[in-house]
Order: structure tokens, then C-alpha cells, then sequence
């Protein structure tokens, strides 16, 4: 507890709970390991046992045979398109929405945001198969504008806009009338800079879901070239892949899973925060 | 000029990182590397076509549906022989009679029950591939240390089930392994391919009625009951997904593999490896443990050309492709698969592959279920799912049985 | 310079069924440094705020410069406001805050350039034009605040509590600037307080509110000197008024008031005046001082030392108490029994109603 | 967008220069919500209606004429054994993890909110996991479980145990669905937590430590009581998210064996795309959203009660 | 009752690499008022919190009623504190607030009724009891957290900032009671605070922190009028002291002080005690005057009424400014030019090193 940690008479106690999450995260870290680990070995070593991956020989060729062959980096790149575009799709839907259902008063506004909040209640899965006949009607399917706009009616990240807006003091708002500065002005110029951090917050919730989705992705890009990286991924974890190609798998795994663990790893501050955030709300 | 490129949905997997430039089919093995290597032979050679080879998941039916839904079917697909009419009922796929008569592809060199598996309503939708069965992998130095080989070095194999108990026992107490290795775990594949073969050896017409599947003869608990004794007697592996089995029988764990054709390459190189199959690799028809029939449980990889606005040259192309697979249908054969042209398994080429004369009454004796049958595929994953309970012992082997008929007749109600 | 009055005829405001004004009429001479001065949530801000048009108005007029505003926006009615927490755009430089409203009527940027720094120059702020307002002090951001009012040359400024958020030291000091500025300028000003203390040495003149309406508007002397009601009476001056349940004399047509021990207060107000009723008197501490001949005893119960003055807490024979005011070095301690005089020439009357009645000027 | 089309400019005639915005409701200001109403209504809304009158059809993915059929699809998914197998599996699901989920993830929030060097790390580890996608979760834990040759059999034979079949026994196969879901999201529930405690006025731990309160005692007086809500908001986020549960299923088991792992969702996606039971599917997907709007309204009523307070 | 002295002997506290508390001595009498007053950040809450076990102690050692406590959980140290935001229990109810430091160490439960009631009786809170602290006034509230000290019948009291967090006539209110407990108990307290007028109207003695150390400990009107530093001068008092520099003649062994501009200031400081270099003599508003025969000629900037008093911000003709103080009926005016009379009596003299000289006793 933070706030106990100064009080006098308590750092003993501090130290072996901080010990024992020590070994528990040690635990944690098992699977990454163990997956590491045999992504160094040669499939035809592991296709007769795993305990192989103990000792040599260790090989790279799983981590060179990826750039190779398989379709990871087409994957990556549709993952990439995909969760860009759902990213800015919706900061900018849900910055405007937000700035809307804040601070620009019109007729019905509350009743509408109301609409808005009951469609948090709607998970995707209720909705996947009527959307994936509107997408099929229209022959949608397959581009990277029907993998990203589904993701883009999610009343997620106008809810948390709104509320971050709300949160703004109107005072500023109102200096800005004063200033004479027209609705759109003071949302562009006097109000959006301020949302940094929830935009922070939102686009990285978007930009992991969108990269982790994986239902509407795996029943809309069905073309390999089309697949995004957890779709991609899925389509090799394969009995066959497994019995023969283990290791290459566990070094495409380690390899697919790298880009948004780096970007995790940079932006871990804002994220922790951004969940923080969340929490708050 | 510029080619017409298609594209070819298959799996089997990927492995481009062995085999992405070979075109010399000669130098590659197992199904991915063989089919990944003809691919490129064709792409090498071909004038006129670029074949793009999508790779799915196996076996990828799901997505083959979302896929056509969507409007934009791959050209080719390799689909099970079990499941071409549930597609070419609605339509979804091209009849090839002509473009076969045209290219020259004599349907009349198709095997039985490769012709049988790809025509429906009389109409051929898919060009066969190859016959896959039901066989039993062996481990002869297992074997020789249970004193199951005769003079003549062959595995000595039961004839009954209670010859089965007896050997299994025997196997067992000599090399304290279980007589068999099974993939009981993680797909039903096993427990559906099994049943079904004990059934069809006991000459049990489950699908007499297509609409309507019936497991009440005693001849089909007997069969059920069989497989639970197994389990539960400790005579097979337990819990073994399909690469844990695999890999498995590869380690020497167990005597029996029961396990498809298409691993007797792979395990033919094994042999000529060190390790526990080291020149000691059989292979064997499922032996008949009724007196019934030797019939066994078999389907086909085949492939159709589906329904879409196909321009005249594409067809062309999708034609010329199969035409080539057709040609290098013996080159599929090396895996271990039976090939679909009679005269391929007439050809000394063939007979001359290790072990397939141990294999070549399966051509003959491979048994697929009524074409007027639909979904074959959901049937097969609900009778597993049931046997797999029975057999592990979850369920009681006549509760297992109603809920198999239940749920099928359920299925099959709802089906269009 | 474009200075205004500004004229606020019978405005009433209602915030869903409650009503926040109600009927207000005042008006404000142009130059005026007026501020409205009240306990919280008694509408201060609510009326500041329909004069900027930040809210709208349901009944009555509001004029600036003759001109009728109550339907213009914001931007339109030419006022400038300082916020209580300063409402400084946080993304832009002290400049650009300075700007903001010059650019967004399309003033040219050299005029632009030449007003900021003028203002920056009377705020001694130019060399913080650069900075954000995160990288500035509390008293800092205070003042872009007023130079962003500054620039816009307005037809009036409007504070609302710009002081309450700097600490003690910076409000004295920036209570000091602003009366100087106000001096410079001549511009017609509202200041919202509810702090007295500031409306005391800035305003020349006050608006008391309480509740919906306006209790006395006058000049701070006036306020402090001769409250109009009970509430003027008690809001106004630290420590508040003592008052004290007395009956009225007639000694030669003023009042004399004598208290519950008997003890007599000469006050100054005429007593024709007074209407019948219970009345009390009122009497400011530093009107009552501890005199060995004070007509009223009494017990110290705390003894409150401010350094330059001390403050005594005495309770009365009665058990009422009253503060009275003694010299900083004064050497009375807790528990002493004391003598009260008291100076009846600023003594007020109360009565029941709460009005007050004061000595004949 | 210009300033133009969205100042209402009422008053500018009145007064030569441009003036800004002003109180009060506008028609225009409803544009700033438009852009994304559209998304909302296009993609949401219509396709959860179409979806509840695609249930009251029967329809098959490929076939063109569907007939009405009333309520048939709902009969038949009550009667349905596997359907309301998967039902009890979610809920199995739900009640094997989210205990597990505000029990762990309290105690790790407990143990690391401290502001230190080595609880910062060891907060990334826990909550690094939850970046990963479900398909590398999935293949890694394949991994762990793997009979023969997994990282749990291997350990367990390394001491001596038989090995135990997670994902192939009936019993275990939903437990280690859980155990994966556990390990690849822990630390959504843990920063929620932490963020909760970070909220608790130190002062309160303090007032306690002088009033004689043992840690224990200060857990039950005062960090139970003032996180009150974000379990309640832990925990229906989790019973919603656990809900939806796919995935982890599909890719680790199949849903098997014998249906011991097939949630709702598996189903849908099944009935769906493998047996084109369209009408059906969507059936069972709004039985699903008539169990997620419920969690959603408790949530409701939750919140509001805390706004009360 | 169980009241102890409490002991400081050469404290430190570090917080990495900075040092909050260097080598702090100072002894607390039993049942002494004692408040701690200085800027921000200077460190009395660190010292306070040390005391109360909330901190640990780098160096040296701390001793209550004579018993070393400085390893001792807090708990153990028996005193209570009461804190800047009460720091109660919100979900649990005014009277289980009060119990649960009796609770925890096993009093009787009728005990503990006893000991509530007795403290609520003196706190006027009987009636809150059964509610949570939510439903409480900022003031109750206030009483609350007092109260739950008072039950514990302490060796000593600890008050960190009790007060900021009330409005301004909440604050003055609370402060008399808190002189009156104190009166009634007679504990020994300890009050942090950075507001001068409490430190001065509570405090027996006020120790005055700066930065790290103890600048001056003394009573209240030794603070005020005998500060020991500039800091402590400019810090005490409101307004600000005025400080000048001058030249120091000896006038009869006296300092006698020469402004800028020749008028001259007779202090009583003892011209023996100075040092050489530069000096400058602190006046107090009080002790300046406005006089038609005061010496020191000036302009009137600013004119502060405060009702009782009349603040004059005035320019002196060698460009610096200065505070004098008027009555509340002052009829200065800005822009007036004015002579000052300042009182040297009450002059103080400071080196460049800010240390003071003060006339003698
Ligand atoms: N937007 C609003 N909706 C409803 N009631 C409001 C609103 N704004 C203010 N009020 C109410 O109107 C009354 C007057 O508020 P106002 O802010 O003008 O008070 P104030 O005198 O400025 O107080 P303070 O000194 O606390 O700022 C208060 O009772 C307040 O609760
Ligand atoms: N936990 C801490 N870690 C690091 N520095 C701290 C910590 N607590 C206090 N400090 C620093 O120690 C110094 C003294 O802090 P302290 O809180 O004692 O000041 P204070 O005199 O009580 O001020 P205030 O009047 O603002 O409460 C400050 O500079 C502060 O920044
Ligand atoms: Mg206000
Ligand atoms: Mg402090």
C-alpha cells in the first residue's frame, strides 16, 4: 500500500509480499519462455520430443525462414492498415461525438446520447452474423474498409470523450465565446489540444482491439492476403503445424506477437494510464 | 503475353521456407512439401496461368463458407469428397463433365470410389485427388520385442477382437507400452473413422435412410464397446492430440498407430532414420476384426472450381491446373495417399513405392458414406464427439449412441 | 478607450424551477469599479454571467452602453472577463492566449503585435509572451488573464473572484494591482467577491446580494459604516458586528439602548425613527474596549492575538458573548473578569425585520 | 467545415465583426454528432435489428428464400441439448474466472501499489500479457498443455507425476480455457484495481495506523470498503467480457472434448458459418445480447447507486 | 488524563537525496499549545508526521512523556493527530469512526460508548453519530476528526493544517473552539499551520520553520514583536513589514536610523549591539502614521479600507513604497501627497544577513 509504505514498523512485511509476487511473476513468465525456447530449436528435433529444447543445437532458421516464406509481414501490414485506420477512425468520430454531446447543445441531445450509452450493452458477437450478410450484400467483404468500419460504431469511445470533455472546465469554452470564436473553432482550436491524453488513452484501447480482434476479422478477410496478423496466425496453428513445424511456429508466434509488445513496452506509461483513466470513469 | 492468374485454396500447410523455389517434385516430400513443390513445377512450366495458392487452415470450411457468402470464392479449393454436395446442392460449384472431356482428363481412368466421391446428382464437381483411408501404422521392433512377428517378418495381427485384447495384452506386458497409439484428444477424426470401420466390417447400413442415421443395431455397441475396453483396459495412448501421437509413435510410445495413409511417407523416411522406428516401419490395411467385409472408412481430397463469374480464360486456366494435378497424380501418391487413376495403381511406379502393397486393397475397400448424405462433415464431428465420449468413458456407450442418432437426425432435419 | 455603463433593468434568472434573480434593476456608471459582494450561491456569478451572455436571461434588459445586449452572444456584447481559474487556453503561448480574440475578428497581426505588447508592458509580463501557462505562477497566470481582457480594449471587465485562487501574500498584492490598473484605466469594472475584505478596498461601490435580490448598494464606507440590514451588517467586517437584544430610551431623541444586565448604551440614532417590536444594538468589536470604568463587566473566555491587535471573547453577565478589540500588546488573559466600554456613536439598531437604523449623518 | 457553416451568425448583422459562438441549443451543433450517428446507426443498430428479424427466419447462408417461422428457432434452441450446454459453459466460464479474476487481481494490485522501480516492472509483467493477441496466447499455452510434449507434462513427469491431460479431459478442459483467459488478461482487472486504491486517501492509512489497526484490520476498514465499486465494476466488466468468450475456445479446444468447452459464441459462430443455420445462429446471438443487456443494466443500476451515495 | 512533553533531539529526515529536516532540536512542554508556522515545503508536516510515526527518522531521537518512540509503530506512541482532510473512515459511521481505535485495542465496548458520549458531548456532535462522515458539514466533519483523537485520551495531540480546508468564517469559528479545548483539556498539541493569524491567536508558543530549521520559538507576541530573523518579520504580520534601508547614527547610545531622503527614524535599538554593513529598519504599518507633522513625505497609491482600518500603499521620494496604517474612517485619498510619523519605539534593525535587533526589554 503506498500509502503505508513510510509508516514506521511496516517494511518488513513489504518486503516478502514484494518477494513472493517476485516468484509468481517469475511464474507468469513461464510460457513466454518456454515458447522462446523452442523457437530456437529444429522442427524435425522437436517433432520427436520438446524436451529437446533444453539443450543444443539452437538454430535461427525458424526466425529466418519467416521472412522467407510465410505471409506474417502481409499480415502485419493488414493489422497495421487495419488498426490505423480504426484508431484514427474513431478518435476522430468520437472526439467530434464527444465534443457534441458535451458541449454543442441542440434538441433531442440528451435523449440521442442515452441511445448512445444502450449500445454499449450490444457486443459485436450479437450483431456479427446480421453484419456479416450486410457486408456480404454490398461484396464488401475482403477490404480493409469492412474489416475497419464495424469497429468504428463502437459507442466505447465516445462515451469516454464525452465524459473527458465534460470534465474540461467551461470556463474555458467560455472565454472562448468571449473571445469570439465560432463552435468550431473553439472545438479545433480550444478544446481538442486538451484531449490529448484521452485521445492517448482511446487510441491505444482502439489500436490494441483493433490489432487483438479477432472473430469479425476471421469471417470477413477470408483471402490470405486479406488476413490480419490474429487471423494469419490462427490459420497456421494447424495439426499439421504443429507436428511439424513447431518451432517455426513458436518463432512466427514470437515474431507476430513483437510489434505490439514493442509498442506496448514504448507507450506502457500512457497505457497504464490510459487504464487508470478508464477505471475512473 | 500476360498470364490469367487463379487462385487455389488448399492446406495441407505452408513450408515455403523448404520448399518456395523447388519445382523438381521429385525432391519433396509429405504433403505440404509435394504440393507446394507441384504448384511451382506448374507455375515453372505453364504458359498461360499463374497459380496463386492461398494456404488455409485445415480444414477450413468455415471460412470457404464466409468466403463464398462474401462473393469472392478462391477459383479452385481443395475440398473433402464428404462435403461436395452440401455445396453443389446450392449451386456453389461448376460441373466439369465438359471441361474434363475437353482437356482430356478420361474420367473413366478414375478409380470407383474417387468417381463415386466426386459425382453427384450424376454430375462430376471436383477433380479426385487421391483416397485416403484408415490403416494401421506399425512399429515392427516393438513388435518383434512382443513377439508379434512371424517368420516371414510380418506383424501378426488379429483377426477377432477378442485376438486384438489378447495381442494388445501381450504387446503391452512385454514392453510395458500401450499396443496402441490413438489421437483421442482434440478432434474427433479417430474416434468417427474408427467407428464407422468397425461398422462397415459388420456390414452396419447406418445410412440406409440419407436423412436419417440409425446406430441402434447391437452390432454398432459392440463396436462402441470395443473402443471403451481399449481405454479402459490402458491399451492405447490416452490424451494425445494429433501432433502428440504423431510425434509419438515417431518416439516409439506405442505399437499401433491407427492413422491415415498420408503419414506413410513420413514415417517411411523415419525409418530409414536412427531412432525407434529405425528399420522397423510397417504399414497394414485396418485388419478385419468382424467377419463382415474388410470395408474401411474413406473420403478424398479433391478439387472443385467454384461458382463465380469466371472469365473464359480463367476456367481455361482452372482447367489446365487440374488437368496438371491430374498428370502428377502419381507425384501425390509418394505421400502415401492412394492415388485416383487406376492406371497409376496399376503401374509398377506405384507398386514399387514402399509398402503400398500392403495398402492396395484399400482402393478396393475404402467406404465413404451415401452421397445423398448431407453435412457430412458436422455428422462426422457429432458421431466423434459421442464415440470419443464413450470410448473415454464419459458416457454410457447406449446413451452415447441416442445422443449420436439424436443429434445427427436433428441436424440432418434442419438441413437444407 | 470605449468605456460603457451598463444597465441591468428588472433581469430575473431561473435555473429550472428555482429562481437565482429575480426582478434585479441596477445600473453601473461608466468607469465604475463596482463589485457584487455576497455569501456563496446568493447569484454573483449568475448575474456576472448574464451580462457576458454566458447565460441567457428570462425576463428584463440588459443594456450596455445604451445598447441592448441580452439576445447578442458572448463575443458580440464587447466585454472582456477574467475567470476565477483564469480560463487560460493551457495548449497556446501567453501570446497566442493574448491573440486568440484579436485574430478570431480578424484584427491585423501588427495591431495584434503592438496591443499585446502594450498590455504585457502594464502587467510586466513581456517576457513570459513565450511561455505556456503551465510554466507560470499562479499570480503570473493572473495577470495573462487580465492582459487577455486588456488587449480586447473592452467596453467593460468582468471579474469573478479572480483573486480567491492565489494565496494569502499574492491576493494582498494582487489586490493592490488591481486597484492601481483600475486607476489608469477608468474602465467600468465588476469585480464578484465574497470576500469583503476585497470588496472593501477595491470597489467604489458595492453591491450586496444575498438570496435573489440585492440587500444595499453604496460605497464601501457606507456599507461598512451604515448597513443597510442585519445581513449587511453581519457579512461585512471582521469580527462580525456583536449584537446585543437591548430596550429602546428616549435621551433628548436619541436612542438609549439598555442591554439585559441593565447596562446602558448611549447610542446616536434618532429614536423617532425606531418603529416598536423587539430591537438589538449593534456595536463593532473596535467600538468596544476594556475600560477599568467600562459600564459592562464581563469574563475573557479567549484571547485572540493578531500582533497589531488582540481580540478578546467575553461573555456577558447575561451568558451572551460579544467580541471587543484591545491594543496588540494588551496584557488581558483568559479567565480575567473585565469591564466593557462601549462607544455609542457608531452603534446601530436593529429591528425585528432585520433593518437597520443608523446615527443622523 | 468552415467557421461559417456552424456559427449561427444571428447577430451579425447587428455588429460589423464576426462573433463566435453563442448559449444554447442549435440545430447545427447536431453535427458534430452526425458523423458518427451514421456509423452508429448503420453498423449497430440496423444490423441488431436485421439480426432479431433474421431470427424469426429460417434461412439457410446460401439459400435465397427464407421463410418466416415465428419463434421456431428459439423453440428449438431450448430444446437444443448442445445449445444449453454452451450456456451452462459460459456461465461455468464466468464463475470459474471471475473470481478468480478480482481475487488475483487484487492481491497483485495490493502487493504492487507501491511507487518503486521493481513493482513498475513487475506491474508491466503482469499487464504485458494482455497486449498479446488471442491467436499467440492461444499457441503458447498449446504449448504448456501439450500432452506429450507440453511444458506442464514435461514438468510434471520431471517430478514424478503423471502428467495431466488439461485440455483433453472433459472436466479440465473449461478449467484450462480459464487458466489461459487468467493468464493472458489478469492485468486489466489488477491496473483497475490499482488505479481504485491510488484513489484511497493515504491519510486514511495513516489515521488507521495511529488508531492501532494491523494491516489485515486496515484491508477489512478500509481498502475493502473503498474499492467497494470497482469490484462491483470489475466484476461486471469481467462477467460481460467472460461472456464473450471465443477465442481462447475455438483455438485451444475446439470447444471439445464432447462440447465440454463450447461457449455460446463458438456456437453461433458454428451454427453460422459451419451448418449455415443462419436463423439459428442469430437465435442464439440474441440470446446472448438478452444476457449482456442485463449485465449491462445491473452495471446501470450499479453505477447510478454509487451517484446516490 | 495523560499528558506528556514531548522531545526532539537532533532529528533528520531525508527524502532521497534531499534533506527535508537537518539536526532539529526542541522540547514541547507537557500541556502546551504549540503551532508550527512556515511557507510551504518547509518541512512541518515531515516533522509532525515523525512525530506521529508516519515518517521514520533518519538521525536523531524523539521522546514522548520521556520514552524514546522514534522505532515505535505509531500506534504504540500514543498520541492522536487529526488531519488537513480528517482522513475518516467515509463508509463506516461517526461513531464507529470514533470506535475504532478503542476497537483495535480491545477497549470494553461500554467503555467506548462512555468515552463517545463524552466526546461528543463537548464536540456537540451527539446528534451526528449514527451518520457517515458524507452526510457531514465541512465543519461537523472537522469536530468529527477531533473527536476521534479526543476519545483516545492521547499523551499528545497533532493537528496538520486542521483548518484550511473550512471557509473563512468556519475557520474563525473553529479556531475559538480549539482555544477553548484546549483550555478546558489542557493536552499537549501540536498545530501546523502556514496561516499567521492561527499560529498567533492559538498558540502558546509558535515555532517558526524555514527551509530545513527552526528560525525563532517563542511566544506569540515574541514573534511578532521581537521576530529574530527577516524571515521571521516579513513572514508574521499582515501586512508585510516595511523594510528601509538606512544609516545608523548614535543617538544617546540609541540607534538612530537615516533614510534615503535625510528623515530620520529614533529606534531604541541599542547601537553597541549592530554590526557593521549594511543595515534597514522594519516598521510595521501600525507605526506608521499619517501626520501633518510626520517626517517622511509621501504619495498615496492605493488606499485599502478595510472598515476598521484604512491600508495606505505610499510612494516615498526615493521611489520605494511602504504601508501605513489610518483609521477606518481615513479621509485620504489616491494621488494625495502625505507626511508620515513613524513611531521608532517599535522599529527593528536588520543586517545584511537578515538577523534583527530590537530595542531593549
Ligand atoms: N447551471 C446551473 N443549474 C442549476 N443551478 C445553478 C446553475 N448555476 C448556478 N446555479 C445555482 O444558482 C445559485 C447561484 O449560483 P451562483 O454561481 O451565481 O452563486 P455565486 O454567488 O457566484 O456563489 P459562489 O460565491 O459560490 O461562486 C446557486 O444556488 C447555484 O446552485
Ligand atoms: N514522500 C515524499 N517524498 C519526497 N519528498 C517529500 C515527501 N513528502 C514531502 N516531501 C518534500 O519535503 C518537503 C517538506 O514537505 P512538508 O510536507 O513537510 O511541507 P509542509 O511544510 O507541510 O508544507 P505545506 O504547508 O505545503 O503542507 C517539501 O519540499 C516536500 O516536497
Ligand atoms: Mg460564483
Ligand atoms: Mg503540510
Amino acid at each position: 500500500m503506498a500509502a503505508s509504505e513510510h509508516i514506521v514498523g511496516r517494511g518488513i512485511g513489504n518486503k516478502l509480499i514484494l518477494f513472493s509476487v517476485i516468484l509468481v511473476a517469475i511464474m507468469w513468465m513461464l510460457p513466454i519462455a518456454w515458447t522462446l525456447l523452442l523457437s530456437f530449436k529444429p522442427n524435425s528435433e522437436l517433432m520427436i520430443s520438446t524436451a529437446s529444447a533444453f539443450h543444443p543445437p539452437y538454430t535461427i532458421k525458424n526466425y529466418t525462414d519467416i521472412f522467407q516464406s510465410s505471409g506474417v509481414f502481409r499480415w502485419l501490414w493488414n493489422s497495421a492498415v487495419v488498426s490505423i485506420g480504426v484508431t484514427v477512425g474513431i478518435l476522430v468520430l468520437s472526439s467530434l461525438a464527444g465534443y457534441g454531446f458535451a458541449r454543442a447543445e441542440f434538441k433531442g441531445r440528451d435523449i440521442i446520447f442515452v441511445l448512445v450509452l444502450l449500445g454499449l450493452a450490444v457486443p459485436e458477437q450479437a450483431v456479427i452474423i446480421a453484419r456479416h450478410q450486410m457486408f456480404s450484400d454490398l461484396k464488401m467483404h475482403n477490404t480493409y474498409p469492412a474489416i475497419i468500419l464495424p469497429g468504428l460504431s463502437s459507442a466505447f469511445g465516445v462515451f469516454l470523450m464525452t465524459q473527458y470533455f465534460k470534465a474540461i472546465p467551461k470556463d474555458i469554452d467560455e472565454a472562448a465565446m468571449l473571445d469570439n470564436a465560432s463552435r468550431f473553432k473553439i472545438f479545433w482550436k480550444v478544446l481538442l489540444p486538451l484531449t490529448i491524453p484521452a485521445q492517448a488513452t482511446l487510441g491505444i484501447f482502439s489500436f490494441l482491439g483493433a490489432w487483438n480482434d479477432y472473430l469479425w476479422p476471421l469471417i470477413s478477410a477470408t483471402k490470405p492476403e486479406m488476413f490480419t496478423i490474429t487471423v494469419g496466425m490462427a490459420s497456421t496453428q494447424t495439426n499439421f503445424a504443429q507436428s511439424e513445424g513447431l518451432g517455426f511456429l513458436m518463432a512466427q508466434a514470437i515474431f507476430a506477437g513483437l510489434p505490439v509488445f514493442i509498442v506496448y513496452l514504448f507507450f506502457q506509461k500512457y497505457i497504464v494510464r490510459a487504464v487508470a483513466g478508464a477505471a475512473i470513469n | 503475353a500476360d498470364k490469367t492468374e487463379i487462385s487455389v485454396a488448399r492446406f495441407f500447410g505452408a513450408c515455403e521456407a523448404d520448399y518456395g523455389t523447388v519445382t523438381d517434385v521429385t525432391k519433396a516430400n509429405g504433403e505440404c512439401g509435394i504440393i507446394t513443390a507441384l504448384i511451382n513445377k506448374f507455375n515453372a512450366e505453364s504458359t498461360t496461368t499463374v497459380v496463386k495458392p492461398e494456404i488455409v487452415e485445415w480444414p477450413g470450411y468455415d471460412q470457404l463458407t464466409a468466403r463464398i457468402r462474401s462473393g469472392e470464392p478462391p477459383v479452385i479449393s481443395v475440398m473433402h469428397e464428404a462435403v461436395i454436395s452440401d455445396y453443389s446442392s446450392r449451386g456453389l460449384l461448376e460441373p466439369l463433365d465438359e471441361d474434363f472431356a475437353k482437356a482430356g482428363i478420361d474420367v473413366n481412368d478414375m478409380t470407383d470410389a474417387s468417381r463415386q466421391g466426386v459425382t453427384k446428382d450424376g454430375k462430376i464437381y471436383a477433380m479426385p485427388f487421391d483416397t485416403h483411408t484408415w490403416l494401421w501404422h506399425i512399429n515392427m521392433n516393438l513388435f518383434k520385442e512382443a513377439g508379434l512377428v512371424d517368420g516371414a517378418g510380418k506383424p501378426i495381427l488379429p483377426k477377432s477382437t477378442d485376438e486384438l485384447m489378447q495381442q494388445a495384452q501381450q504387446f503391452k506386458d512385454k514392453t510395458g507400452k500401450p499396443y496402441f497409439i490413438s489421437t483421442l484428444a482434440n478432434e474427433t477424426a479417430f474416434y468417427t473413422r474408427t467407428f464407422d470401420t468397425l461398422l462397415y466390417q459388420q456390414n452396419v447400413d447406418f445410412f440406409a435412410d440419407p436423412t436419417k442415421v440409425n446406430f441402434s443395431a447391437p452390432e454398432a455397441k459392440n463396436a462402441l464397446q470395443l473402443l471403451a475396453d481399449i481405454f479402459s483396459k490402458d491399451l492405447t495412448t490416452k490424451n494425445q492430440d494429433y501432433a502428440a501421437s504423431v510425434s509419438a509413435f515417431a518416439a516409439g510410445e506405442g505399437g499401433v498407430f491407427i492413422c491415415g495413409t498420408w503419414l506413410i511417407d513420413t514415417y517411411d523416411q523415419e525409418s530409414k532414420k536412427d531412432g525407434a522406428l529405425a528399420n522397423g516401419y510397417a504399414v497394414t490395411a485396418f485388419p478385419q476384426l468382424y467377419a463382415g467385409s474388410p470395408r474401411v472408412w474413406a473420403d478424398g481430397h479433391s478439387w472443385v472450381l467454384l461458382k463465380q463469374d469466371l472469365s473464359d480464360a480463367q476456367r481455361a486456366s482452372a482447367v489446365e491446373f487440374m488437368k496438371f494435378l491430374w498428370d502428377n497424380n502419381y507425384e501425390w501418391a509418394r505421400t502415401g495417399h492412394l492415388p485416383v487413376r487406376k492406371s497409376i495403381i496399376e503401374s509398377e511406379q506405384f507398386k514399387n513405392l514402399p509398402h503400398r502393397g500392403d495398402i492396395a486393397s484399400l482402393a478396393v475397400n475404402g467406404t465413404a458414406l451415401p452421397s445423398a448424405v448431407k453435412r457430412q462433415f458436422s455428422i462426422q464431428e457429432i458421431e466423434g464427439e459421442e464415440v470419443g465420449s464413450a470410448m473415454r468413458g464419459d458416457k454410457p456407450v447406449e446413451q452415447a449412441l441416442t445422443d449420436a442418432e439424436t443429434r445427427i437426425n436433428e441436424l440432418l432435419a434442419n438441413a437444407k | 478607450m470605449q468605456v460603457s455603463s451598463i444597465e441591468l433593468d428588472s433581469v430575473s434568472k431561473r435555473f429550472g424551477s428555482v429562481e437565482v434573480i429575480s426582478e434585479l434593476s441596477l445600473t453601473i456608471h461608466s468607469g465604475e469599479f463596482i463589485a457584487f459582494l455576497g455569501p456563496s450561491g446568493c447569484g454573483k456569478s449568475t448575474l456576472l454571467r448574464m451580462i457576458a451572455g454566458l447565460e441567457s436571461v428570462d425576463g428584463g434588459e440588459i443594456r450596455i452602453g445604451g445598447e441592448r445586449v441580452d439576445r447578442l452572444p458572448p463575443g458580440a456584447r464587447g466585454v472582456a472577463m477574467v475567470f476565477q481559474h483564469y480560463a487560460l487556453y493551457p495548449h497556446m503561448t501567453v501570446f497566442d492566449n493574448l491573440a486568440f480574440g484579436l485574430r478570431n475578428i480578424g484584427t491585423a497581426e501588427d495591431e495584434i503585435a503592438r496591443r499585446i505588447e502594450e498590455a504585457a508592458r502594464i502587467l510586466e509580463i513581456s517576457h513570459l509572451l513565450k511561455r505556456k501557462p503551465g510554466q507560470l505562477s499562479g499570480g503570473q497566470r493572473q495577470r495573462v488573464a487580465i492582459g487577455r481582457a486588456l488587449v480586447k480594449d473592452p467596453k467593460a471587465y468582468l471579474f469573478d473572484e479572480p483573486l480567491s485562487n492565489l494565496d494569502a501574500a499574492l491576493r494582498v498584492r494582487t489586490r493592490v494591482e488591481l486597484a492601481r490598473l483600475h486607476q489608469q484605466t477608468r474602465a467600468t469594472t465588476i469585480f464578484v467577491t465574497h470576500d469583503q475584505v476585497e470588496a472593501m478596498t477595491l470597489a467604489s461601490r458595492i453591491v450586496v446580494m444575498n438570496a435573489r435580490k440585492v440587500e444595499q448598494v453604496g460605497t464601501p464606507m457606507e456599507i461598512y459604516g451604515r448597513p443597510a440590514t442585519e445581513f449587511v451588517a453581519r457579512f461585512v467586517g471582521s469580527p462580525a458586528m456583536n449584537f446585543l437584544p437591548v430596550q429602546v430610551n428616549d435621551r433628548g431623541g436619541l436612542a438609549s439602548a439598555v442591554l439585559g444586565d441593565g447596562s446602558i448604551i448611549d447610542t446616536h440614532v434618532p429614536v423617532a425613527a425606531l418603529p416598536g417590536g423587539d430591537l438589538r444594538v449593534g456595536v463593532r468589536a473596535e467600538a468596544i474596549r476594556v475600560r477599568p470604568d467600562g459600564a459592562l463587566p464581563g469574563k475573557v473566555e479567549v484571547v485572540e492575538r493578531l500582533g497589531d491587535r488582540t481580540h478578546l471573547h467575553i461573555r456577558l453577565m447575561d451568558g451572551s458573548t460579544l467580541v471587543a478589540e484591545d491594543t496588540g500588546i494588551s496584557q488581558v488573559q483568559p479567565g480575567d473578569a473585565v469591564r466593557l466600554a462601549v462607544e455609542g456613536a457608531t452603534a446601530h439598531l436593529f429591528d425585528a425585520g432585520g433593518l437597520a437604523y443608523h446615527a443622523r449623518q | 467545415m468552415t467557421d461559417a457553416t456552424l456559427s449561427p451568425g444571428k447577430a451579425v448583422a447587428a455588429v460589423k465583426r464576426p462573433t463566435g459562438a453563442s448559449i444554447g441549443p442549435r440545430w447545427s451543433n447536431a453535427l458534430f454528432v452526425a458523423p458518427y450517428m451514421v456509423f452508429y446507426v448503420v453498423l449497430l443498430v440496423y444490423p441488431l435489428f436485421k439480426g432479431i428479424w433474421m431470427s424469426m427466419l429460417e434461412s439457410d447462408m446460401f439459400d435465397d428464400t427464407s421463410k418466416f417461422a415465428g419463434l421456431a428457432n428459439y423453440y428449438r434452441l431450448f430444446n437444443d441439448k448442445i445449445f444449453i450446454g454452451t450456456v451452462w459453459n459460459t456461465v461455468l466460464f464466468v464463475l470459474m474466472t471471475v473470481p478468480v479474476f478480482v481475487a488475483i487481481g487484487l492481491l497483485l494490485a495490493l502487493a504492487l501499489n507501491r511507487s518503486d522501480r521493481t513493482s513498475a516492472t513487475l506491474r508491466a509483467i503482469f499487464f504485458g500479457t494482455s497486449v498479446l493477441s488471442v491467436t499467440i496466447v492461444t499457441i503458447i499455452w498449446k504449448m504448456m498443455y501439450m500432452p506429450g510434449n507440453g511444458a506442464i507434462a514435461s514438468l510434471m513427469r520431471l517430478l514424478g507425476l503423471e502428467p495431466i491431460a488439461f485440455i483433453t479431459t472433459a472436466s479440465l478442459a473449461l478449467p484450462a480455457v480459464a487458466i489461459t483467459t487468467i493468464w493472458w488478461i489478469i492485468g486489466l482487472p489488477m491496473m483497475l484495481f490499482l488505479a481504485a486504491l491510488q484513489q484511497i486517501p493515504g491519510e486514511l492509512y495513516e489515521a488507521a495506523a495511529l488508531d492501532n489497526a494491523s494491516r489485515w484490520r486496515s484491508f477489512w476498514s478500509i481498502t475493502l470498503p473503498s474499492i467497494r465499486r470497482t469490484m462491483l465494476v470489475v466484476v461486471i466488466y469481467e462477467i460481460v467480457a467472460q461472456f464473450q468468450l471465443f477465442g481462447q475456445a475455438q483455438l485451444l479446444t475446439q470447444g471439445g472434448p464432447n462440447n465440454a468447452s463450447r461457449p455460446i459464441v463458438l456456437f453461433i459462430y458454428e451454427q453460422g458459418f459451419r451448418s449455415w443455420n443462419l436463423g439459428y445462429a442469430a437465435a442464439a446471438s440474441e440470446i446472448l445480447f438478452l444476457i449482456m443487456a442485463v449485465a449491462a443494466l445491473a452495471q446501470f443500476f450499479a453505477s447510478r447507486k454509487r451517484v446516490e451515495e
